[in-house]
Parts: structure tokens; sequence; C-alpha cells
């Protein structure tokens, strides 16, 4: 009752600044649209009706054969053979409003890809005749979640370094720290090298692997604070009060501490997104299907003259940025009991 | 001998004038500016351990002999003299000219000659040289002038890939190990002495004024500019930003991408730069994606074939390349060694003569190289009769061979810029129920998974020479198939191929060598080692509107080099 | 002549709209000093803020008002008048010293830097200038104080360190905000004979704010009561103090603390320490050998009997925070501490922590005590959840509303943050947290110093009480002889770190033997 | 400080004997070129390759070349005594010894680490301040979001925008592509060197510096936010002085820990590693595109030299760190919790 009734009061005073209001709305907009990219943008119809049949592609998979075709396969609704069945008297189709798919090759382009934006790509196609947006909205989905996994994750370990050694002090920290040292000179590359010659790469062992490093910097600003904190003469009262060191840590230090937590909250979120793309060519990186923003980006660089492509990504990272920091920045404030 | 045709009489006689592909009255001096990629860190070019500045090999050493560029397989007396080849083709003895210097006003002996060789085949240099020259038994200085290579085996090119050593000094060292001499400015007998360098970042050649062989008949109208400069840049997007900005005069585009979108701006459109294209008749051999015919999946020719169809190159040269390459159709693409359609009598012959079945001596299966209408529908349709045949089918989405193990394979790389290229041919697969797996891997896991054959199927390039030899061993010879480190990845293993190769390399006249060859290319592309990838029979390049180019272009030769060597400043 | 004056003036918080200041009108003439005494919570402090225009308008607004100084209207000048102004010509004593200065600078750079802003910038001149006021104000070692940072000094220096900034310009106006509350009455002497010796050589004028009527009665000259942001009577102090109007005055001037204990101690000993001494090592050196250190208690030898409360009294800076902290076991020290029969110096941290629940302190200064980020209810909850993890929600908020009200505290503050409250506010919520957990022993440094006699009258008598129902054990330090002396048994004295005189109230009352303990009680009951 | 030397030493050296393929791979690769580098062949006129490629003789002896015959605690050893001796080795693929490499490597990091350096802090430190105390104004919305659009526009993309506006390529002839100084340098007077310098010093360092702003700027503002609620800041207004020596004289101090804390990444990276990108656009040499492509073509020497400095650099800064806090903050203590009664 009394946490709810705190976390309510949060969340109101959150609320009461506009441009946190909108941050979070336009954030959670377009994450909760990305969760629907399937119906968004897909090269397969909604639903159609070929021969007075109706059908349902995105949810039902017809093979080829189906159709009078070939293939015991997935029938591709973008092949003139059947386009021209859709196109038909009296058949109709309804496509997603994007018709393409993340991996969907638009192999009727007319211009070689990268394919500027067209009445066919609205944002242009990559350098393999795919649908920039498309890509985006798969991207945004798949990039966002693995950022928030990643960042929560190195967060908390930063934060429990970080507090430990802080806190604790002496032998530990020193201990830690000289750990921390070995740990963080280690050639990330060739560890991540070593993993993906054992396993097949895949986002959760991104995820881990990644994590074993990504706390690291972090920990650093949270020791520092704790060092300064715990000196606080609450921490002492609290301390006469009989509190165990861990909910000292919990209680007193660490909502006093959060300075730089937040403040990287959001950088590190765009880092994650980031961050897929450099492995790539490792081997590491997810396949090259994925749709991720870092892909994308890294398309564009390797595309320099196709705009597009850079620009479209930057601007969805920067909305997303720059989203997240203002949220970043309402989260602050609002748990800022001072304000 | 003074020249050295492989297989037929060559084109200059002893007493040409000059080669035809130059312009004797050209303007001497000027400078031209050129671009390199990477860095540099020292001047001498044989270390393992060194990376040299561009143009230097060719511009600042010399060699005994001339390679011709308008011929197959010529070389003519340029430090030699001439040269004699001993009777049981064994070892060979080159003359040395009087009047060949070194840059230092040294004159060059024979013993500079074996020391340069030495040197290089020694711990000391890269070990190219040594696998390079294998063959190469030991070098006896005969007298002043004169010098003899003895041979391991017979080999009939190796005499004219002796005449390709570059010539150094010894003073060139100073006294230090050969590894030791990094910045020392090498003292060589070519056209160019390196003036100015600073590492990493730009060298600059200036001609020799004492040039030895200014009015040799292999050098008249060569070496034309007064000073060659290189500059240094690590990014490709920003060099070509340079060169259209005029930091530098001349640069050579193996893009189609770049070079279909990033030639333009306003230099290009009043002439400034002019951006064309050169025939060359460059022999481009084969590049393709090779099947690992040890795996199981692609024990089977017909699988290999139904695979093929799958890829839809017209779609690729049109969408991704700009339409500016052609398929290879042959494993001598681009060459009078490709085979045709239909095979010739010659090769009927000799298939004949070897007792090669006829069967095999057929049309070339290579009807979906023009036909991939309709998104390449047909050529699919074709494929899935062929799994149809062998009792392969589709179980939800996926292809299942007749055991029943699902129908799938890795596609081992090490470029980036092949993804875009396998990606619709991963989508057509998935149309038969085949999954694609691709994904580019750091060099060092690629070469290690390559050296153990564990791959299924990899981008594979078979360069070809002009009149090929022994590499074809390696290639696609079946003593090769399990040599770790050989070229024949795909584990090419045929008896009458062997046969073929052979043929090839010890055949004496150049017409039996193309017939062999005719054949090999039949036999090895209907086989299906490879699934073709294309070529291109032009050498693209852009320079500033200030330089002369002779009226011959010549048939075989590298652009840049090329430009180096014959043109002028206007 | 009129030197500053205050119109109409009405503040409200923003957040929930109470008004904090209703219709304040009041005047101050050149040389005059004017108390302003009043409840805890009345809003004194924040009038003090108002008139430099100090209050953050983010979290208070002026409804209306007018504050008149050198004719013009201060709420409604630049900046950089103001500035020009402050400390220079207004300036301020902040109730609480140990936040008001800045932790990570020592007292040089902060005493200094006024002295570069408003007088001069030669060397020579401000190190005279402030040796002069650092002495003047009772610090004699000089050099130690200055190179210190705020928190190596005690409560008492800090407040006179803040009392030296504000004086050190000669300003017109000082505002004092309870300044002397840390000190003991023979400094406090000193101390307001130095503002009486500005007040004449300068002709300075002074608002007094302060709980203690006697020190009001004898330095002002004019007095105004505030309660509940209103100010319910003003007039000439010695009017006021023989003709108190209202009931709430007559209340406060009548109320004089008796002596209320009552029980009598057992004679089972619960804490003893033996040959206690404490040092503090003075620069923080990375490098452990380099450390001077300076000694804060020598051979302190005490004990304290069930049920019984002892007095400790003493110079300021003479070691009794050192003291209750080392009985706290939060600081280093050497020398024996035994509580209910345990030797606590042999334990472990990690052993002690299951003890804590049976001795509590309240720290002398509340508001650094108290987590910024907690509310009141959470403050007051933690303690009792540390050992009792089982209790309910409802049940920790009835107990914390209880307990609030012990203290003299609506019970709609329990969902405020520290800051929102007042001086005296913030001292009852520390005493309440030192209450909740039924200890068996509480020490309390300076519980009362920023109490209005009454509410202060209350905690003692709730104290008492707590005493007589569960037998408790207080250690009480204070300054105020008065409050000693109404509830301790027995007193301590220390000076110099060391204890110079122990014995029941009584007798040391009657027949003191130490000089300092002398003068101390002489000074103590002037009236 | 030894200990951990000599366990980055030994961890590294461990991990680099498990990546699977060595610099014996490399040169396998470079020597057999199996690897296709362009989209197409064109052809090339002459070709001749010995009889076999590469025999699995020439393998081991590629083997020898590099020592992995030795074994793995032989090597080691001989590693760590060539360190106590402050040789670090000899770099596999280029002719120097890694302590020449590194050295030959230092002007480009140097200039651009420093520069970077002092401009990220002397821009994000005053403007995170301003930010922090016109929290929610206007001004503080624009500069976050010019500040993070400068973070989120791909280093690449303003290296090449710049290079393709002002380089005189396509639009305007501003400044040089390449290069920390001209060709003629040698001919340049003193103030012309300089000048030629900065000229060429100017897009490099813009591109690497404008991403860098947003994450020290909000650590400022939001450290200063935490402080200036604090009453001592009171005081200080109460002193009747100025709000640029509140926050630059009292504030700035307390809130100086977590920018401090940064301090010793932000040095390694703007020093060594983080200009990547910017030495292969700008064609720099230095000791960040040292240690990447080393990585990537497994020269081990170099790989464990340029560690082995970062991790010294580090370490150093790391305590300087530490004891600055013991300046900045005289509260902070590092002696154990556990030990003692102190904090
Ligand atoms: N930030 C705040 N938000 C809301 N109310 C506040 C805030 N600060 C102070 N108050 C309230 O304003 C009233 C007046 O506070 P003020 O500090 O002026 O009291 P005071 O007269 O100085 O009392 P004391 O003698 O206890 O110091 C108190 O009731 C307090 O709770
Ligand atoms: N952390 C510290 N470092 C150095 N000296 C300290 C430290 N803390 C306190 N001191 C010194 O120890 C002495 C005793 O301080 P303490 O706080 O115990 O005094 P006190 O008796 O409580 O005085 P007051 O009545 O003024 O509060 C003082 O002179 C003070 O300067
Ligand atoms: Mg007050
Ligand atoms: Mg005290």
């Amino acid at each position: 009752m009394m946490t709810f009734k705190k976390y309510n009061s949060y969340w109101i005073k959150f609320l009461n600044n506009k441009r946190n209001k909108y941050s979070l709305f336009l954030f959670s907009f377009f994450f909760i649209l990305s969760l629907f990219a399937e119906i968004l943008s897909n090269d397969k119809p909604i639903m159609m009706s070929i021969d007075n049949e109706l059908y349902f592609p995105i949810v039902v998979v017809y093979t080829d054969k189906h159709f009078n075709g070939y293939f015991d396969t997935e029938a591709d609704y973008k092949d003139n053979f059947m386009t021209e069945k859709m196109s038909k008297k009296g058949n109709w189709v309804v496509f997603p409003p994007n018709p393409h798919s993340y991996n969907s090759i638009n192999l009727n382009n007319s211009t070689p890809n990268p394919a500027p934006p067209s009445q066919y790509n609205y944002l242009g196609t990559d350098d393999r005749g795919r649908d920039v947006l498309a890509r985006l909205i798969y991207g945004f989905r798949l990039s966002v979640l693995f950022a928030f996994a990643l960042t929560a994750i190195g967060i908390l370990i930063g934060l429990f370094f970080g507090a430990i050694q802080g806190y604790y002090a002496g032998k530990i920290d020193l201990y830690l720290q000289r750990f921390i040292e070995i740990w963080g000179s280690m050639p990330e590359l060739y560890l991540l090298i070593i993993f993906s010659s054992l396993f097949e790469p895949n986002i959760f062992l991104l995820i881990i692997l990644l994590s074993l490093f990504g706390w690291m910097g972090l920990s650093d600003y949270v020791r520092a604070e704790f060092l300064k904190g715990r000196n606080m003469e609450y921490v002492i009262a609290a301390r006469t009060l009989g509190l165990s060191n861990t909910s000292i840590i919990l209680k007193h230090i660490l909502p006093n501490s959060m300075v730089s937590v937040i403040t990287f909250l959001p950088f590190r979120i765009s880092g994650a997104i980031l961050i897929l793309t450099s492995l790539d060519f490792l081997g590491l990186g997810v396949p090259p299907d994925t749709p991720s923003l870092g892909e994308l980006l890294s398309q564009g660089k390797d595309n320099i003259e196709a705009w597009w492509l850079s620009i479209s990504t930057f601007l969805v990272l920067t909305g997303t940025l720059l989203s997240l920091i203002f949220i970043g920045e309402g989260i602050r404030e609002s748990l800022d009991s001072r304000s | 001998d003074y020249s050295i045709a492989i297989g037929y009489e060559p084109k200059y006689s002893d007493s040409f004038r000059n080669f035809d592909y130059v312009n004797t009255k050209s303007k001497q001096g000027g400078t031209i500016k050129l671009s390199a990629f990477g860095t540099f860190e020292s001047l001498n070019p044989f270390l393992l351990k060194s990376l040299a500045p561009t143009g230097l090999t060719n511009l600042v050493f010399e060699t005994l002999m001339e390679r011709s560029l308008d011929e197959p397989s010529s070389s003519y007396g340029h430090i030699a003299s001439k040269y004699r080849l001993s009777e049981d083709k064994l070892s060979v003895i080159y003359y040395i000219k009087d009047n060949a210097y070194f840059s230092n006003g040294d004159e060059i002996t024979a013993k500079d000659v074996e020391f340069s060789y030495k040197t290089l085949v020694s711990k000391d240099a890269h070990p190219q040289y040594k696998i390079y020259w294998s063959d190469i038994k030991d070098v006896i200085v005969l007298d002043r002038k004169s010098i003899k290579f003895i041979f391991n085996q017979k080999n009939p090119e190796l005499h004219m890939i002796i005449g390709d050593i570059p010539i150094f000094s010894k003073k060139w060292f100073d006294g230090k190990t050969f590894s030791e001499s990094i910045l020392d400015k090498p003292i060589a007998s070519g056209p160019y002495i390196i003036s100015k360098y600073e590492t990493g970042r730009f060298v600059e050649y200036k001609k020799n004024p004492d040039y030895w062989a200014r009015n040799e008949s292999t050098r008249i109208g060569m070496f034309n500019f007064e000073k060659i400069i290189f500059k240094y840049y690590k990014d490709m997007t920003v060099a070509l930003e340079a060169f259209k900005a005029g930091e530098y005069d001349y640069i050579y585009e193996n893009h189609s991408k770049r070079w279909a979108r990033d030639y333009n701006g306003p230099n290009f459109s009043n002439d400034t730069i002019i951006k064309t294209e050169l025939e060359h008749m460059n022999n481009a051999g084969i590049q393709g994606f090779i099947f690992n015919t040890r795996k199981k999946i692609f024990q089977r020719k017909e699988v290999r074939k139904a695979i093929t169809l799958a890829f839809d190159f017209n779609w690729s040269n049109k969408n991704l390349f700009y339409n500016q390459y052609k398929r290879c159709e042959s494993y001598f693409s681009n060459s009078e060694l490709s085979g045709n359609l239909k095979p010739t009598l010659d090769e009927i012959n000799l298939a004949k003569k070897l007792y090669i079945p006829l069967s095999k001596v057929i049309e070339k299966d290579s009807k979906f190289i023009y036909d991939s209408s309709e998104n390449n529908r047909k050529n699919l349709y074709d494929a899935k009769k062929i799994f149809d045949k062998l009792g392969w089918s589709v179980k939800n989405e996926i292809l299942y061979d007749e055991t029943n193990t699902k129908v799938e394979f890795d596609f081992l790389l090490a470029q980036k810029g092949f993804e875009r290229i396998l990606a619709p041919f991963a989508k057509n697969l998935k149309k038969l129920g085949i999954k694609l797996n691709y994904r580019t891997i750091d060099l060092s896991l690629y070469q290690r998974r390559v050296d153990s054959f564990d791959f299924d199927m990899m981008v594979m390039s078979y360069p070809q020479s002009q009149s090929p030899g022994n590499e074809l061993i390696s290639m696609f010879h079946s003593s090769s198939s399990q040599s770790k480190g050989a070229y024949n990845v795909g584990g090419i293993s045929d008896q009458y191929v062997d046969m073929l190769l052979e043929e090839i390399i010890y055949s004496s006249e150049r017409e039996d060598m193309i017939t062999a060859a005719k054949l090999l290319d039949r036999l090895l592309w209907n086989e299906f080692y490879m699934l073709p990838n294309w070529y291109i029979s032009t050498h693209r390049i852009a320079y500033f509107n200030k330089f002369k180019q002779p009226r011959n272009l010549p048939k075989y030769y590298e652009a840049t080099n090329y430009v180096l060597k014959t043109w002028s400043i206007k | 002549m009129k030197i500053l004056e205050i119109k109409n003036l009405s503040l409200r918080s923003k957040k929930n709209k109470t008004l904090l200041l209703k219709n304040v009108n009041l005047t101050l003439n050149k040389g005059e000093v004017l108390g302003i005494a009043g409840e805890s919570g009345s809003g004194k402090t924040l009038m003090g803020l108002t008139i430099t225009k100090l209050l953050d308008p983010a979290i208070f607004e002026i409804l209306s008002g007018e504050i008149i100084y050198d004719d013009n209207d201060i709420l409604k000048c630049s900046e950089d008048y103001l500035r020009s102004i402050r400390t220079k010509k207004i300036s301020m004593v902040f109730q609480e010293p140990m936040l008001s200065l800045n932790p990570v600078q020592t007292i040089k750079t902060q005493l200094y830097e006024v002295i570069k802003l408003h007088i001069t910038k030669n060397q020579n001149d401000i190190e005279h200038l402030s040796k002069n006021i650092i002495t003047q104000i009772g610090l004699y070692d000089f050099d130690k104080i200055l190179s210190s940072y705020p928190h190596m000094l005690s409560g008492g220096q800090r407040q006179r360190i803040m009392m030296a900034i504000a004086l050190v310009c000669k300003p017109d106006i000082l505002i004092a905000d309870e300044p002397t509350t840390a000190l003991d009455v023979t400094l406090q002497l000193q101390i307001l004979d130095l503002l009486k010796d500005f007040k004449i050589k300068n002709n300075m004028s002074m608002i007094l704010v302060s709980h203690d009527l006697d020190l009001i009665k004898n330095y002002t000259d004019r007095i105004i009561i505030l309660k509940n942001g209103l100010i319910i009577e003003e007039g000439i102090t010695e009017n006021i103090f023989e003709n108190p109007v209202t009931d709430y005055t007559k209340q406060l001037i009548s109320s004089t603390p008796d002596r209320i204990v009552t029980a009598k101690a057992s004679d089972i000993k619960i804490l003893e320490t033996n040959n206690l001494s404490c040092r503090f090592p003075l620069n923080n050196s990375f490098f452990l050998k380099n450390r001077k250190y300076f000694s804060a208690l020598s051979d302190i030898k005490i004990y304290i009997n069930e049920g019984e409360t002892i007095g400790i009294v003493g110079e300021s800076g003479s070691g009794k925070t050192t003291l209750a902290m080392a009985i706290m076991q939060l600081l280093d020290y050497s020398g024996q501490i035994i509580f209910n029969e345990k030797d606590f110096s042999q334990l472990s941290n990690k052993d002690i922590r299951k003890y804590r629940d049976n001795f509590q302190i309240v720290f002398q200064d509340p508001f650094s005590s108290l987590s910024p980020r907690m509310n009141i209810l959470e403050i007051l909850s933690e303690g009792l959840l540390a050992f009792n993890k089982t209790i309910q929600h409802e049940e920790l908020v009835e107990i914390c509303s209880s307990l609030l009200s012990e203290v003299g505290l609506a019970n709609d503050m329990l969902f405020r943050y520290p800051h929102q409250f007042s001086g005296g506010q913030r001292q009852r919520i520390a005493i309440a947290r030192a209450l909740s957990m039924k200890p068996k022993l509480i020490i309390f440094d300076e519980p009362t110093s920023a109490l209005d006699v009454i509410v202060q009258k209350n905690i003692l008598e709730l104290i008492v009480s707590l005493q007589e129902k569960y037998s408790l054990s207080y250690c009480f330090i204070s300054h105020d002889l008065k409050v000693i002396k109404s509830i301790s048994h027995r007193i301590y004295v220390i000076k110099d770190s060391r204890i110079v005189e122990t014995n029941s109230t009584e007798n040391i009352l009657k027949n003191p033997q130490n000089d300092y303990t002398k003068n101390l009680i002489k000074s103590s009951f002037l009236n | 400080m030894i200990p951990t030397l000599l366990g980055i030493l030994f961890l590294t050296f461990v991990v680099t004997q498990f990546v699977p393929g060595g610099p014996v791979e490399q040169l396998a690769n470079q020597l057999t070129s199996l690897n296709v580098t362009g989209e197409a062949s064109s052809g090339s006129a002459n070709l001749y390759r010995g009889s076999s490629g590469l025999s699995e003789e020439h393998l081991e002896n590629l083997k020898e070349f590099y020592g992995f015959d030795k074994p793995f605690l032989e090597r080691f050893a001989d590693l760590v005594i060539n360190y106590i001796s402050f040789d670090l080795g000899d770099s596999y693929f280029h002719h120097q010894s890694v302590s020449e490499l590194i050295i030959s490597k230092l002007p480009v990091s140097i200039s651009l680490g420093l520069w970077t350096f002092l401009i990220i802090y002397s821009i994000c430190i005053p403007l995170g301040i301003k930010k922090a105390v016109n929290h929610g104004s206007r001004f503080d919305l624009t500069s976050s979001t010019l500040i993070l659009i400068g973070y989120s526009i791909p280093g690449f993309v303003l290296g090449i925008s710049l290079i393709v506006l002002l380089g005189g390529g396509s639009f305007y002839d501003v400044f040089p592509t390449r290069g920390l100084i001209s060709d003629n340098w040698n001919e340049l007077s003193i103030g012309g060197k300089v000048l030629d310098y900065l000229w060429h010093m100017t897009l490099p360092i813009i591109s690497s510096v404008i991403g860098s702003f947003a994450v020290m700027t909000m650590l400022t503002k939001n450290s200063f936010i935490e402080e200036i609620k604090k009453q001592y800041v009171l005081t200080a207004k109460a002193k009747g002085l100025s709000d640029n020596e509140i926050l630059y004289k009292h504030v700035f101090k307390n809130a100086l820990i977590p920018i401090l804390t940064g301090f010793p990444a932000q040095f390694i990276s703007a020093f060594f590693t983080g200009s990547i990108l910017i030495e292969t656009i700008f064609s720099l040499d230095g000791i960040g595109l040292l240690s990447y492509e080393s990585i990537l073509h497994r020269d081990y020497p170099v790989v464990l030299g340029t560690l082995f400095l970062f991790t010294l650099l580090g370490l150093f800064a790391k305590l300087l760190t530490d004891i600055s806090y013991l300046f900045v903050d005289p509260r902070i203590k590092f002696d154990s919790v556990d030990d003692g009664r102190n904090i």
C-alpha cells in the first residue's frame, strides 16, 4: 500500500511534466506499434480473394501448388506468378500498409539496389533490395528489446559490483578493482570469436557474452558515488538503527547515488543497439537476415551515397535516444524528493 | 635465344625496335599522382613482415626479361641479352647485357643475379618466393656475365619465370642483413628511384636520369613521366572524394556500385575527368560458388546442378551490379582457352586419344545461364524436377532427401560484400525448401575452416593465365584434393581431369594446349563443381584529362601498370 | 530610524498551497535588536530567508508584501543588487550550520571568500581580519580551525564559523537564526557580548531568532511572537515579558523547566567505559603513514545505570559528540566500552548490529541524519523493520503516527520528506526515530536546541515518563543546564577531551569544584 | 599493480592461444589468396604459382617462424622476461618492434587525443552546468536535442559528409582530406606549420568530438542538479556570490566526483581506442587503428603490447582518480567498513 502510494505519486509527478509525458507516449507508441510489425509490414497479404475463395496468408501457410504453381513451399506473394493471379478480374487482395517484410527482396525493382524511396518502397531499399521501412520497423523492435535486456543486465551487475566496492571499500574494493582491471583488459573480440566458433551464435548467447563485459564502465561511477555516500551522516544514522549493510546500500546510499546510472541509461541503451552490428563481421553477430538498426547503419556506412539508409536510421535512433533521455530525466526528477 | 614464347612463335623479332602498344614519340616529363590504399612502412618489398609502397617492384626493380603485353606468354631479353635452355630442359643459362647498370652506376653482373635470387629464397625474405621458385634446385655463376639455373624437374615455364626475378644490388643493404634494410632506398636497375617518401603518407618516384635502358627496345616509349607519386588513403570513399577534388590524377575502380553511382560531379560533366573502360583480354578464369564435394549433400552432380539453377545471375547483374558483369561461361572465361558450347573436332580427337568416354564430350550444359525469366521461376522448376526425380520432397517448407535428412547447407564467407549476393540466392533456395545459412566470419577463422575443408560452399576464384601450367595441378588434380593449402578446395577428383591437366602442362604446342584446355573446361563445367559467377572484360578507370594514351591497347595487362608504363603527359 | 520594513508579507508553499506566513508586518530600526520567538515550525526561518530573497521560488511563492531596505523593495530588486548587499549589508546565520557549510572546502576558503568579495583582496588584510574574527568568536586554535573541513568541527564550532562569516563584513543587519544553540553558556555570553559590541560600534541592527527566552529577554529591544505564520504579539521586550497579552505568550514565558525526574535509578550498570580514547586523523592522506592525529577524547571513564539519566555538559568542541559516537560504536576508539555486560570493543561490526536495537542516539544535527530521499514514514519504520520483518504495513503506519503525535507533530506529515520541515520539526523526528526502537539506552546530543520551550517541556516529559515506564537509561548531552538539571541524575563535565568533574546533579549545581563548572553554573542562572 | 599486470598478460596470452585461427592462417591466406577480395575477377596477366599452393611442410615452417612450435608455458615465460626488460617483442606482420610501432603512431594519437579530450571537457562541463541551472528551459531542451543529434550521427556519416562537403571533391574545397600535415610541411615557417597542422586537424577533431558531447554534458548536468539544491548553495548565495562563483567555486567540487570518474575511460578512449573510424576516414595512422588491426590480423605481440600499454595507463589514471577523490571530497576514505568502527 505504502509503496504503491509512493510509486503512484512518482508516476503522477512524472506525468505532470509535458515533456516526460510526450516522450513516454511517443516511445511507447512506436514500441507497441513495432510489436505488431507482422501486421504493419509484411510481404504476405492480410487477406485475399482468388477465384472466389478467401485466403488469409498472414496467418495460414498456402503452398505455391495451392495456387496451381509448382512448389510445395509457401507461395511468394510478390512473385509475378502470384501478382498476375491477384490482379485478375474479380480477385482482390489486402496487403499490410507496408507490403514488405524485413527480409523480402523486391525482385521487380527497376532501379538497382540500394534503390531510393519510391512508391513501392517508401523509404527505399537496402543494398540487397530489402525494404528499408520494413527493416526499420522490425529492427526497431528487435534492437530495443535486445538493448533493454542488455542494459538491464549490465546496469544490475554494474550496480552490484560498484556498490560492493564503494560501500565495503578496503580490501574488497582492492581485490575487486584488480579483478575488474584484469577482466576488463581481456581482448573481448577474441573471446567472442572463441565462443562463436564453439556455439552457433544467437541473440541470447550474445546477450550473455556482452553482459560479461558490459557493466564495467558503470561500476566505477557507482563505486565513486558509494565511496562518497557512505560517509553521509544519514548512513551513519542508519547504522545506528541496526540496519544491515544490504539495506543501507539499497535504501540509503543507492537512491542518492543514481546520478550516473540514470545519466547513462539512455546512452547504454543506444550503445547496445549499435553493438549488434560491430560484431557482425566477426561472424558473431546475428544472422545477416536479422533486422537490426545496427545492421541498417552499417549498410549506410557501406553505401554512403544511399542517404535514405543512413538518414532514416539516424532519425529513428535520434528519436529513440531523445525520448529515452527525456524519460530518463523525468524519472530522475520524479524520484528526487527535493524537487 | 633472345625471346621466349611458350608454344608459339614470338610476335616480335629479335631485332624489334619497340612494342606495338607504346607511343615512341610520347612526350617525356610531367607528374602523375595516384592513390594507394592502406599504408606502407618499409622500402623493401620482398620481406614478409613489411608493407612496401605501391609501385615499388615495378618502377624500381628490373628483371632479366620483359614480358610482352600483347602476347599470351612471351618475354624478351631486358637485362639479359639472351638465354640458353639446356637440351634436357633441366637448366637454363642467362647472359647479361654489358650496358646494364644499377642506379648507383655499378654494372650488373651474374653475381648480382645470384645474390638477388639467393636473398629472395632465404629465410629473411617473404616465404612466397621460396614457394614460387621451389622448382629451382640451384644457381651457379658461370662467369661475370652469365649464370645458370638448375631445375628440380622439367617445367616448361620455369625458364620464363626466372626471367621475372627482380634484380638488385648488394650495396642496397650496405652491410646490414636483408631483413634489417627497411628504410634504405633500394639500389636497383629500374627507370625510377625513390626520391621522397613519408611512411604511410606518400611516396614519390623520380625518373633516374642515367637510366641505362632508356634506348633498349624493351623500353622505348615507356616510363614517360618524370615523377610518379602515390598518396595513401585508408578509406575508399574518402579516396574517391579526394580524387574528385583533384588530389591525384588517376583511379582504378573494381566495384560496380561505386563505378555506377559515385563517379559523378562537376568535374565529370565538364570533361575535366574522363571516366572510361579499357578493354582487355585477360583470362578471367572462373569465379564461382564452389561445392565441397566431400560433403554428402553435394556428392551428386544432379544436386549441384539443381542448386546452380537456383541462382539468378541476371537479376543480380541488373539489380546489384548495374549490368557491368558477364557471367562466367567457362573455366577460362574471356580467353581463347574457353570451350565453345559444342565440342570441336580437335577435342573429340583428343578425348579419343586419352580414352575419355565420349559421353562426357558433349555440349556444355549452360542453358540456365541465358534464361532466367519469370524471376527465375523456370529454372527453379527445373531444379524441383531434379529433386523430384531423386525422390526428395518438401514437408512443412523443408526439403528432405531420400534418407529423410533435412537439406540445408552453410556458406562460408569472409567478405561482407557477398552477403547481398547470397540473400536472393537464399530466397530462391527457400522456394525449393532448402535452407542456406550464410554469415561473414573473421578471416583467420575462415582460413582455418577452408584448410580443414570444413565448409559446404564458398566463393572461390580460379584466375588463369594465358598459358596455364603447373598451378592447374593444385587447382583440379585429384592428388591435391586432400592436401591442405592446395587450391582444390572442392575436392575434384576425376581421372580424366588429371589426364587433361598433364596434357596441358606438357604440351609443347600452344594449339594442343588450347584443345586440352577446352576439353578440360567442358569436363569440369558439366560436372557442376562450381556455381559460376561473373567476370568483367574491361578495366574501369578514371583520370584527369591531361594524359595521352598510345594508339594501340595491349591485350593482356593490368590497368595501373599499363598507365604508368606507356602513358604520357599531353 | 527604520532600516528594514516588512509590509504585509504572505507566503505559501507552491505544492500544497498552505499559507506559511500570513500578512507579516515588521519594522527594524537602526541599532535595534529584534527578537523573534515562537512555536517551532511557525515560519521564523522562512521569514529570515525571505528578507534576503533566498527562498527557492520553485517551492515557495510570495503572495503579497514588500520588504523595504534602503528605500528599495528587496523582493523586486535585481540579483546584482541583492548580491552586493548580501552579507555585506544584510547577513545571515543559518539555523543548521553543518549543512550550511560547503563540505568539500576548508573553513579558510569559505571565510576568505567573503572577505575577498566584499572587503579587500589584500592577502595580509584578509589573514588579519579573519584571525581577528575567529578569535573573537572564541576559537583560539586559529590554524587548525582554518585548515579544517566542516565535518572535522564540532557543532558549536561550526555555528561560530557561520557567525564569523556573517559578521566579518560588519553588516548593517544581522539575521541570526538560533545562533547559539550549540554553544555552552559561557560561550553564549561571549558571543552575545560580541554582537552587542558590533551593535554599538557599527550601529548594527539585528534580528535574533531564538527559543531561549532568557536570551531574548536579556538581549533584545523588541520582540515579536510568531505562531503559525502569524504575528500574534509584538512590542518592547520588557513590556511583553511583564504583560504578555496572548495566552500563547503567557504560556511561553511562564514555562520554565522544573526538575521532573523522579524515578530512582537502579545500580545495575548498563554502560561503562574504561580508558576510552579517541583520535582523528587531521589530513586525509591516501597514504596511511603520513596521517597526523588530533586527540578528541582521552581516558574517559563513565558509567550509566539502568533507569538513570546522566547529563554531559562541557565546552563546545570538548568531545561530547565524539564520546556519544564512540559509545554508539561509530568511531574507532581505544579502551573499553561495556554495554549490558558485553565488551563491545571486542565485537565485530556485524555482532554489534544485533544489539543495535538496545541503544540509540539522537544526532546533534538532525537534518543530515535523515535520508533525503525517504519520507518520514520510511525513516521512522526503518529501525523497526530491521529487527522485525513481520510487521504489517498498517501497523507500521499506526505506530509511526502515534510516535509523531507524541513528539507533537501532525501525522499528515508522514509522507513528507525531511527538507520540507523546520529545524525543530526535524529534531523531533530524530527523537521519534530513536524512541521508535524502545532501546535500553538513548543518547541525546543536544536534542532540544531547536525546540521552543513548550515543545521542549513536552518532549522532556515524554522522555521521563518513558523512563519510568520501561526503566530506560539516558545520556543527555546539552548546553542547556536548565534542561540537564531538570532531568538528569548525575552529571559529567567534559573539558578539553577529559572528564573534569562528576557528581550527582544536585551536588554539582550546588557545589561545583572545577573552575570551568563554577563559571558555567554562574553564568547559567543569571536570573 | 604488478600482479595485476601479470594477470592481464597471462589472461590475454591464454585467450590468444584459444582463438581459432592465428597468424599462420593469416599468412597462409595471404600466400594463397584464397578469399575473393573484389566483386569479380578481372583476370590477371601473369600467373604462375609454383607447384602446389602451400604444402604442409610450408605450413610447418610458418609455425616455426612464429614460434608456435614451442610449448605454451615456455612462450609465456619468454614473454614475461621480455616484458620485464621493457621489450615488447616484435610484430608478426610489421617489420618493426612493438614499441617502435607504438611510438611511430603516437603523434597522431596524441594530436587527436589531446584535442578531443580538451575540447570535450572544456565544452561539456560549462554546457552541463548551464543546462543544470536552466533545467527545463528552452535552452536546455534545444541543447539536449543538439548534442543528442550529434551523439547519434554515426561518426562515419559525419566524417565522410564533411569530406564530401568541404574536402573539395564535390562541393567546397576548404579542408584537406587526409593526414596530419601537408606534403610541403618541411618548407613551411613555424607559424605556417602550426596553421597547417590545425588546418589538417579541424575535420578529424570535429568528427571525433561531436559524438562525445552528450554523455559528458548530461553527466555534468545531472550531478549539478543533484548538488544545486543543497543548503550550502544557499549559504553561498547569502554570502553575495554571483551565480557563476557559486557554481564553479562551490558546487563544482561537490559535483566533480562522477565527472572525475569518467576521466580514465575518457582518457584512454580519446587517446587510443576511440578514434579508429576517424583514423581510417582521414588516413591517419594512430594507435587505435593499430591495435584494432592487430586484433583482426592476430598480430599477437602487438595485441599484447598495446593492451599492456592501455592497461598500464588505465591503471595509472585510475589510481590518480582515486587519489583525487580524496582531494575533492575530504570525507572520502578507502578504509573498509568492516575493520574498525570508522564510517
Ligand atoms: N519545503 C517545504 N515545503 C513545505 N513546507 C515547508 C517547507 N519548508 C518548511 N516548511 C514548513 O514551513 C513551516 C515553517 O518553517 P520554518 O522553518 O520557518 O519554521 P521555524 O519557525 O524556523 O521553526 P523551527 O523553530 O522549528 O526552526 C513549517 O511548518 C514547515 O513544516
Ligand atoms: N572528523 C574529525 N576530524 C578532526 N577533528 C575532529 C573531527 N570531528 C571532530 N573533531 C574535533 O574533535 C573535537 C571534539 O568534537 P566534538 O564534536 O566531540 O565536540 P562537542 O563536544 O560535541 O562540541 P559541541 O558542543 O560544539 O558540539 C573538536 O575540537 C573537533 O574539532
Ligand atoms: Mg527554523
Ligand atoms: Mg557536539
